[in-house]
């Protein structure tokens, strides 16, 4: 069973941004869509490692800032012509909270 | 009103053309009509996210009175939810040419080096590049960014092609301090990388050169600092030679100045990229500020009418050298491009760093 | 041995052309057959001290074994005493070229800006610029370059646009001291200016940025540090652009190298002053060693066979491509091109400031 | 009458070279030809100011560093098509020093 951690509110990330998590297992980011929904992400395409926290978020996708490669939130899968999938962790909103899957947060500190 | 002056044709011709109703098709025509061949190049959808091409986006803006990437989509139907990586950055600038005082700019809709304000690397680093105004700088302006190196432990210091320096491999947690420290020296920073004004290369002219013409440092530095912090539909880069040596390698810019005895020619067009591109001549004056104005001018002329990712060579191809020299020429033209240039610049003539840099003395 | 490279004819053609005596009706006449419509450029007497060409006294210089400019006037009748200042130059630059162990720079014979190993400025003071290696420096140099700055009181300390940084106004009694300064804090300066190696512009490449496909900053580098002193025909700009993006402008410079991923494009004969001209591709090659040997072989070539104050582009349009290419290509050509850069460089890569800077302590 | 006054050996120019005495009267500037034959010059050029003894001495001419004007130092006009004359003064060479007239010496310091 997924245990949720709190890792802070809803409203810490603009519509179509993101923020950056770092876990005992690397970075996470987690994008907030324009009507609210919450993804999270590693943060590193799996083309040439581009932050895909930088990216910019459109519908349930996002396009790496690096080469544009673009993966929907939802798998994780690569768009189009590229191959590739980026790892996807659970993750949800209560109460205007993100709360991550607890497994990932060992040590957990905002960036 | 110019309606759709990136292909050179006239208010009254699209208005005829798309009274009734949806326009594009007949735009193409009367383009075909008007520009022979080139309706080869004849506009598409600008995405995936809708089949209005840029021109038809552009022209709907104006015309509707669309102050929002989020009222665009639903007044022009998008297809997509939010648009798309394409869409969001051409609409975010044609808004903010258009209102430049209503329209809030919308970061979300950026690409990262002009959200940032800064250029990504490949590791996801950054590059911090300072201003020096036409490359002009000074003793403490050079210790200034030796001590930024050091203190954030840059691994890379390179002067650029730009006539800057560059401080590679910044990472991201350091940038807000490092624009405190350049911004506590005096320094604006930013935008080196951005799809807006780069740099204005210069040569040393005539206050040293011993066959430079006029004071081409001087005039440099007035452009860029008239100039810094506009965003253009692509990036912006202008050189200003003393002397038709051109040591500034002004002839290969989007914007030059060859300066001659007896005065300033301004030259557009040019490039140095995948392809290297001679610029063309746009207009000669025996004066300083009439060639500030004409420069100011074409800016605002290329903000106002280039499709989003199109350099001024490419502008020039499809509006027609002929047709912008038409509209700098014509006096009060020029006049009312100049002042919407400079309202643009009330607004957006602001360090960006300084709004989002963390005061030293908290760091680290 | 090439005998009259710089219009790619043969050696057996000349000296069959020349074996009756005095060559140059009949060189012109060789080359009207072979050149057809480049007769219109014949070489005519390099200057009114004489009637021989370029091509000419060079091609004595090296058959008659003349090893001296006075050797030179003597032996080819020279009109003038002394010469005058279009062809000392040339004689100098073409008996160094030849002689590299054997002939003495005479520095007499030099324009102003080789002689003093800076650039004249218009009220007599000079610009002084250090190297900073593919355009690399380090916030110590950043630190010694503003202190230089300040201790002669330097007007003006600019960006260039060959990715250096300038000190512009210095009184010629100030060089020296400047010099041994700057030579203390590990920098070797000289020749920015100069008929020789300027700089090596290069971008960040794949160590830094987002689309580089090879190391085009160390390749830069390396090359700047093995070519750096030596004197060329008329100055000599390289750049390395990391991918075809290049933004080290690479295609308008006089050699320029485009990274790929299957390696380095060479390509010569560009030019961003008078005109613009895009460089032309020589050779690819997927080996950073390789592409080395070419440069250094494609400068050699330039070096022996071009006429004084002919840019490589100038060259190329007389030598052509094609024979310029051919010899690059040979393997036993390009390596003895190799060892005679190598020959030359053994006299020339080396800091002529260091020989005149006078030590610090003793200053001022 | 002119009073000449020794202001250096000839040695210490060299030949087609030149050196630069600064005199009361502003810097005079002496060439000595390849064989051995002596000018003075005002260091500048008539054109734009250019130092004259930084300039190519070839036969009993200088040319300018900055525009390549050409000078008879014999006479001190401009040769060829440009216009101009550069103010000359009395020297001679004997027993191999140098010795310039010793009006324009009246505070003498070679540069």
């Amino acid at each position: 069973m997924t245990i949720f951690v709190d890792i802070g509110s809803l409203d810490d990330i603009p519509r179509q941004g993101a923020r950056l998590f770092k876990t005992a297992g690397g970075c996470v980011a987690v994008f907030r869509t324009m009507d609210d929904q919450v993804f999270a992400l590693e943060d590193r395409c799996p083309h040439k490692g581009g932050p895909l926290s930088e990216g910019i978020v459109h519908g349930t996708s996002v396009t790496c800032p690096l080469h544009n490669w673009v993966f929907d939130m939802n798998s994780g899968a690569a768009q189009g012509a590229d191959k590739g999938r980026v790892r996807t962790y659970p993750v949800r909103v209560q109460g205007g909270r993100i709360l991550l899957d607890a497994t990932l947060i060992r040590t957990r500190s905002a960036a | 009103m110019e309606i759709c002056g990136c292909n050179g044709v006239s208010k009254g011709t699209i208005l005829d053309a798309v009274a009734g109703g949806t326009c594009t098709g007949l735009v193409q025509q009367v383009m075909a009509l008007t520009l022979g061949g080139a309706v080869a190049d004849a506009p598409a959808g600008m995405c995936k996210c809708t089949d209005h091409s840029h021109e038809d986006v552009r022209r709907l803006i104006r015309s509707m009175g669309l102050k929002s990437v989020p009222a665009v989509m639903q007044e022009l139907g998008w297809k997509s939810v939010g648009g798309c990586h394409s869409c969001r950055p051409a609409l975010n600038y044609y808004l903010l040419t258009e209102y430049p005082l209503e329209y809030q700019d919308d970061r979300q809709s950026r690409f990262v080096n002009e959200r940032n304000h800064t250029n990504i690397q490949k590791n996801g680093t950054y590059s911090v590049v300072a201003r020096m105004w036409g490359g002009v700088t000074t003793p403490a302006e050079l210790r200034a960014i030796a001590d930024a190196a050091e203190k954030y432990d840059v691994p890379m210091v390179k002067d650029t092609g730009g006539q800057r320096i560059g401080l590679l491999g910044v990472r991201k947690e350091d940038l807000p301090h490092m624009w405190a420290d350049l911004n506590a020296a005096g320094m604006v920073s930013g935008a080196a990388c951005s799809k807006g004004l780069r740099t204005v290369k210069t040569c040393v002219g005539k206050e040293f050169c011993r066959v430079g013409m006029q004071d081409s440092t001087s005039l440099g530095i007035r452009l860029e600092k008239r100039m810094w912090g506009s965003w253009t539909p692509h990036k912006l880069k202008l050189g200003v030679s003393g002397c038709p040596r051109n040591c500034a390698e002004a002839t290969c810019k989007d914007i030059g100045v060859v300066c001659v005895d007896s005065g300033y020619n301004i030259v557009i067009g040019g490039a140095a990229e995948m392809e290297v591109r001679e610029t063309e001549h746009l207009a000669s004056t025996p004066s300083e500020d009439e060639a500030v104005a004409i420069i100011l001018a074409v800016t605002q002329l290329y903000r106002e009418n280039a499709r989003y990712l199109d350099r001024i060579w490419k502008w020039m191809g499809k509006a027609g050298l002929d047709w912008i020299r038409a509209q700098i020429d014509d006096p009060a033209t020029r006049a009312a491009l100049v002042e919407r240039f400079e309202i643009s610049q009330s607004v957006y003539r602001r360090d960006a760093w300084a709004d989002l840099s963390t005061p030293s003395e908290t760091a680290r």
